[in-house]
């Protein structure tokens, strides 16, 4: 059988042996489905890593359950599969004891927003330094196509063949709500754009919350496909958005569900650690 | 007519059809009167070129068991089923492709796995498949048209069968997978001799067109449909996610509400809810799942809230293999809650128990105004068997629910302690019997009280519920040697099948053996299996996980030395393992 | 010992015995401590079940965990005390089951955005046909004084008594994300005030949002006490504001943490029932 | 020096400084060499009135329960105090307030109980704190210096004793307090008559101002500081919220850090990731947010991510009887999670106990790499005893991770199968070491994987380890008859003090009675337990539950009739009630 899964690993893999890209994957081959757009989140995160030069073992990756959990078996650093849903706080877990390690939560829509949807406004009002990269395919892909809190209402799923009765909620006015302090957006078809934010993600101090949009190609054949991503998806003009205006976030991501690039960014307010410091020596 | 009883296994890589291939065979065969067993395996991933298996059993008799070992190896994917050869029996057939696509690795070719002791049929699937449908993907349906012609099978009676199957897909799909059929039929009619003895009826006596071919998940959603389900909450999960995909469908036809929730404590929450509000209402779920749910399983007890969860296990501990065999769930669901907890748990063994069991679940829910627990397992979820329709049930299952007369209300005490601990129960909406319920500890009236007394008293009414369901539960199922004898096998769920096989084929050797299960578990039908245990030297427990969950629970009542067999294969049991560990306890 | 709490409620019997007013009150005496903003909710959800006339058999009244969950031991309604944080996935199911119910959860800060913050976005997107009493202290209350998910950063606490390192959540500002259809704030101080938002949020088809703001005389003595929230509290110049106008709710909630009134209402948005309805329809 | 042993209860209601007072008299006595053990009883609501005890056994030698009746009851609230009169002892003193405020109900007046076996001593206690400090607050201080000049306790000591205790708050508050207590001791040296026989030593032998005076809270909060607990995720929940408050104190001090999570699946899941990242972690519950950690569990099994949960058992089930105590969630330790996954379980049965035990714990899960449950219960959270500094840990224990060396580096198998069950492990930052861990099934390099014998062997490697633990953990404790006796009683977690009186005691009467109690119950020293039961004819089991869980757990081990004595009081086990029962089966 054809597997083009493994043929796209192939180029990737010729195309970019001598530029070290390859040194943080593992020798696993992901067994995602062919076309999955998880591929493509997966080759901007590591050129991120290679271009901020992080060591392998500084690197703690820690997931869900999902196709999107699956994410760290590939990746050569420190890597925890945890539970569904379950991602954010056992990655702040790793950042609050070892605060010299670079820690990555990776979450599908179901992890992030379902299940474990009760985790991420208190990661994000703590402010603890970890990114968070939530791969939305606005389904459950694992499960095999069940409607997730993303997707659109009225669209047929395995769980729901009549249409979705819920409306989806919109995770990037979510996370400007909960007061992360950084909120971006990024698309798997444009992992070059993706990589920048990640970078940018990986190096903001405090929480930091990266959606990356990307297709099921298994599960959603209509909605969530390449070619609407692709034709609906834009960066927001930078020129006209300030980042660290609230309220032009805010309006952006209620009226524009599809823009790409950095929505909010507070720069000045101190991580977890640092309160926690700072309320120590307080009391000393 | 022929006694045939034949195991067959289709493998392949995910993605090949392995799968449908195996449920068109089955459902053939049973349409064509003969009782039939399937089980499918396959990974955890959705894609990955992991390993799937289609494993039919196909009789004259009724089977209890899909069996350990094929009879025939259909093998569309050579790498994957040259790791199924072990289980393929002496003189077994293999059905293979001779002339596969030229970018299969050399050697993992199946050709260079072949045995004097197998008859191997070499059929260019790949390349029929193509001449059929101008691309590769109908080689299942070229493999099942070398099967038919193999086996006796009429093409007819086949193609008629996968156009009832694919009625409503589009012309091209059905026109491709039949086309691939009868290619694959023609060129083995025409260039295979056959050398091993399977043969089909080709005119069965009865068919039977009307019986249901359903796993356990459909069998639990038609049984908990037929009384009067009217809420189900669910959130997806392996194996379970099949009982809430049928009831999206089913239920709102019925005038009931089908939601998918943000988790498993939100199911259960609203399960609770739907319970209090006076319907009847069930979520389902597996490990992980059910671990989320222990908490409302406590209040369910305490509140007196009915609750039914499914409990479809799995591989474990933690996600664990959520697409593997096994009965490793059964200390969660008796002692998966804080506190002292007395929950009702109903293991069926077997497909059709499913329906009955889901049936009996939401009646003691609802009249025992308490935790049920329906607890199946991946073998169970998946395994598909033909049965025929079973009839409505009893209607004193349909409405448990005891209301307060008119003058108890006066003085209503919704928390009353009686003798069999069931109080009178007013459903909201009911004028005057207003109530309040908590998972504190109460008294009567339902208002927290703390003092040593009421919790005593209480904890007393909880447990004494147990004692009055015991009275009108199914009778455990006792088979085998009657009289006084060497091994009686107490067995529990989906292995119980295999625990019958063994004992029956162990009685037609001579040997003195007995075997017990009970379809409820908690509360426990004790009594019976003392008696049971008092016939038999030696007490076997065969079970499908590693600590001896079963036989643990059953150690403070039996006092006869307690063998175990535990196994953590991922497949369901056997009856030839168990036969094999009779023999050496003999 | 003298008993202000109960000496109290002889007051309030006193006043409104001839009115009717109890007729949702079981023989109970609350437990709460003397002065706590709790007995003015009460006082407010009681009137407003009177005025609207609502049947005392076809209210259920749906609680967490807290000083706050005990709520409905004291109601002569039909009252299930249920687990902390779940008041919400219990109440939806009341309602799913039996439509014709009136459904009130009610919940502390504690359940409704702690550990039970996860409910809270899915019942809003479901918009199912319940009304949140969300009994706000901005302190867990039964269990002694640890901070909330709303108590203020730097506030000492039982759990914190070195200051709280967290951020505060806003309650709103939540609601308003979730896609809650009416989304409204009263004050335990104003009983008068809170029983109108009261009324409007029961009458409210869809899934209900009140937030009251009270104090817990007992383990907060600095932060939101009587004094200060009664100082800090006015109500949303309506006049100014249009309550289907998300942008304008969204500046108030973030601006002006203690404006009271409706912030937003969406009357047309279908009931998840009434959706369920269409798409069975649309598949016969 | 006399020979005293005493009980003094304290009673009144919510808010009336009931438990400060028992708090203070503890303090005071356990300073003047007194060996003490209290424990109060309070209501779970906030206010409301409900009642408070505060019970305190202060004697010349050492103490293991709290005993169960009074000599001494000490009555704040009337209406309160009158429930408490059946556990004042024949001949008992009742210090109660002759001239209670006239609003109090005449019904309810205590001295409307009075009997001809009390000894009654009527002090105006409202008045007196009226006089004292211009309002009724100081009642309680009143109180205690009645009882003080009743029983021969110095005033200066005392006085000396509260000043220390309340030195950080306001003068006025203190003085409020003293003058209060001045003045109950005042009028009743002056006005009152003492005629019962109990004195305490004025001037005691040897005077222990450095003893630490803890809970069991407090001390496996110390325990897990001395073992190098780096962080604790907590959420507050009755009865181990107070280790959450003292660590929020005591790590930031240490470089550790505190926090406090949304809910207690975040908490575990914090423990989870900090162990992981190779720091030790713990976090603190009850049942009801141990119901929620159930998933957790299981992954840091199958993951072997070490991890220590302590769970204060409360009574149960659901939310249950927060302020009451009971050992009813043995089951959920051992049995809440799903699928197959070996926890070890330390329920240390006393004060002192939870110090070491909370040692072993994180040294346990650090080792073994796996999941550590504390089970401790609301009584031994909330019962204070005064004990000698611990020396601290034996460094064996504060480092204990097994990396892998340089070379194993080369071809490192994080999940390496090994004979002990413990693979080598690194942290993260150790460069050539990352590796994968999952809650799925895996190989030994940490590969998901779900064939049949990679999960068998995987479930024997994380079995094995409790194998290994059974080598080094404390030796049970036995004691009373050492010979060939009739009744040998098998207790646990805090029950253990009053079989072991009970057995002391029946000792003393000549009974050949024995006591065995093992503080780790998984892995649990079976054959230890076979040792001595093969020494009685009965064995009896006696715990707060009423299920008899601990006698389930090792009903397949025990070979004798085992009798069982189930209480679900909401109270510590007393040692006259396993008394009686022994004299029962006698
Ligand atoms: C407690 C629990 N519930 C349910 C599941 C089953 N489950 C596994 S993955 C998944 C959903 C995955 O969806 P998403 O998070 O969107 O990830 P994707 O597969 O789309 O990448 C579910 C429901 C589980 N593993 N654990
Ligand atoms: C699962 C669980 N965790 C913890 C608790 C303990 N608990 C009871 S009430 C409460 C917090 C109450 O705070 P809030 O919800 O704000 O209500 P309030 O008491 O302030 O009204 C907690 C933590 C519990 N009952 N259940
Ligand atoms: S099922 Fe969907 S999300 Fe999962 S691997 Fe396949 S395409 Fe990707
Ligand atoms: S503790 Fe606070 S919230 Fe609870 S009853 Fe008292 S004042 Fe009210
Ligand atoms: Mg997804
Ligand atoms: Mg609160």
């Amino acid at each position: 059988m054809i597997t083009p899964g493994s043929q796209y690993l192939d180029e990737q893999i010729n195309t970019v042996k001598e530029n070290g890209f390859l040194r943080y994957r593992t020798g696993e081959l992901p067994t995602w489905c062919p076309g999955c757009g998880y591929f493509g989140i997966t080759d901007a995160i590591l050129k991120a890593c290679l271009e901020l030069n992080l060591k392998n073992e500084e690197i703690c990756a820690i997931s869900g359950i999902g196709c999107a959990g699956r994410y760290p078996v590939f990746m050569n650093v420190y890597g925890f599969h945890t539970l569904h849903g379950r991602s954010i706080p056992v990655a702040s877990g790793v950042k609050l004891a070892r605060e010299d390690l670079t820690v990555f939560a990776v979450a599908g829509d179901g992890d992030a927003l379902g299940i474990g949807g009760g985790h991420l406004p208190h990661i994000a009002r703590k402010n603890i330094d970890i990114t968070l990269f939530l791969f939305d395919n606005s389904i459950y892909g694992l499960t095999k196509g069940q409607s997730s809190a993303t997707t659109l209402f009225g669209q047929a799923t395995s769980s729901h063949p009549g249409g979705n009765p819920d409306t989806p909620l919109n995770p990037i006015k979510l996370a400007l709500a909960y007061g992360a302090s950084f909120v971006a957006r990024g698309f798997a078809g444009d992992p070059e754009g993706l990589k920048h934010l990640a970078k940018e993600a990986i190096t903001h101090k405090g929480f930091s919350f990266l959606h990356i949009t990307t297709p099921c190609v298994t599960f959603d054949k209509f909605n969530f496909t390449w070619k609407n991503l692709k034709e609906n998806h834009s960066y927001i003009d930078q020129s006209i958005h300030n980042v660290t205006d609230m309220e032009s976030a805010m309006r952006i991501a209620e009226h524009e569900r599809f823009k790409l690039g950095v929505f909010y960014k507070d720069s000045n307010r101190l991580s977890y650690h640092e309160n926690l410091r700072n309320i120590a020596s307080k009391k000393a | 007519m022929s006694d045939i009883d034949i195991v067959v296994e289709i493998c392949g890589s995910a993605g090949e059809g392995t799968i449908s291939a195996g449920e068109i065979l089955s459902r053939f065969m049973s349409e064509e009167g003969y009782d039939i067993m399937s089980f499918d395996s396959y990974p955890a991933e959705i894609r990955g070129f992991g390993k799937c298996v289609a494993h039919s059993r196909i009789s004259r008799t009724r089977v209890l068991t899909p069996g350990k070992y094929s009879d025939v190896l259909i093998a569309l994917n050579d790498s994957h089923s040259i790791s199924q050869l072990p289980v393929l029996k002496e003189q077994g057939v293999l059905i293979y492709d001779n002339k596969p696509p030229k970018y299969h690795d050399e050697d993992k070719s199946i050709a260079g796995w072949l045995e004097p002791g197998m008859i191997p049929y070499g059929i260019p699937l790949n390349e029929l498949a193509i001449k059929a449908a101008g691309n590769a993907r109908g080689r299942n349906m070229v493999a099942l048209g070398a099967f038919a012609a193999l086996f006796g099978i009429s093409q007819d009676a086949f193609i008629q069968s996968v156009k009832r199957r694919y009625g409503k897909k589009k012309q091209v799909v059905i026109d491709n997978n039949v086309d691939s059929f009868v290619e694959g039929f023609n060129w083995t009619r025409d260039n295979v001799r056959k050398i091993d003895f399977h043969l089909f009826d080709s005119s069965p006596s009865d068919v039977k067109r009307d019986q249901l071919i359903i796993n356990g998940n459909e069998a639990v959603a038609r049984g908990a449909l037929a009384a009067g389900l009217h809420l189900y909450a669910g959130y997806p999960i392996t194996p379970a996610t099949k009982i809430m995909e049928i009831l999206s469908k089913e239920l709102p036809k019925k005038g009931g509400v089908f939601l998918q929730t943000e988790d498993e404590i939100s199911s259960i929450g609203h399960v609770m809810g739907a319970g209090f509000a006076g319907k009847r209402a069930m979520t389902g779920t597996s490990g992980p799942g059910f671990c989320l749910m222990s908490e409302f399983t406590g209040l369910s007890v305490m509140a007196e809230v009915p609750a039914v969860i499914v409990n479809s296990q799995r591989g474990g501990p933690s996600t664990g293999l959520p697409t593997k065999h096994e009965q490793s769930d059964l200390n969660i669901a008796l002692f998966g809650g804080s506190g002292d907890s007395p929950r009702v748990v109903i293991a069926p063994t077997s497909v059709d128990q499913c329906y009955q069991a889901a049936v009996l679940a939401l009646y003691i829910a609802e009249k025992y105004q308490t935790l049920v627990i329906l607890l199946i397992d991946f073998f169970l979820s998946n395994s598909i068997k033909n049965l025929d329709p079973p009839p409505p049930p009893d209607p004193r299952y349909l409405n448990a629910n005891i209301a307060p007369g008119k003058d108890e209300l006066k003085d209503y005490k919704r928390y009353q302690i009686t003798e069999n601990g069931i109080s009178p129960r007013t459903i909201p909406g009911t004028p005057g019997g207003m109530f309040f319920s908590t998972g504190l500890e109460h008294d009567e009236r339902g208002k927290p009280v703390y003092d040593t007394k009421t919790h005593t008293l209480m904890t007393e009414k909880r447990f004494r519920k147990h004692r009055e369901i015991l009275k009108e539960i199914p009778e455990p199922r006792i088979t085998g040697w009657e009289g006084q004898g060497d091994i009686g096998v107490v067995s529990w769920g989906s292995s119980a099948g295999a625990a019958e096989e063994a004992v029956i084929l162990a009685c037609e050797k001579g040997l003195k053996v007995g075997s017990f299960s009970s379809m409820v578990l908690s509360p426990f039908p004790a009594n019976a299996l003392v008696r049971f245990c008092d016939r038999f030297k030696t007490i076997l427990v065969p079970e499908m996980n590693y600590s001896g969950q079963f036989a643990n629970m059953i150690a403070p009542i039996v006092t006869r030395p307690v063998m175990r067999l535990n196994m953590v294969t991922g497949l369901p049991m056997a009856s030839e393992d168990i036969l094999k560990k009779i023999k050496e306890i003999k």
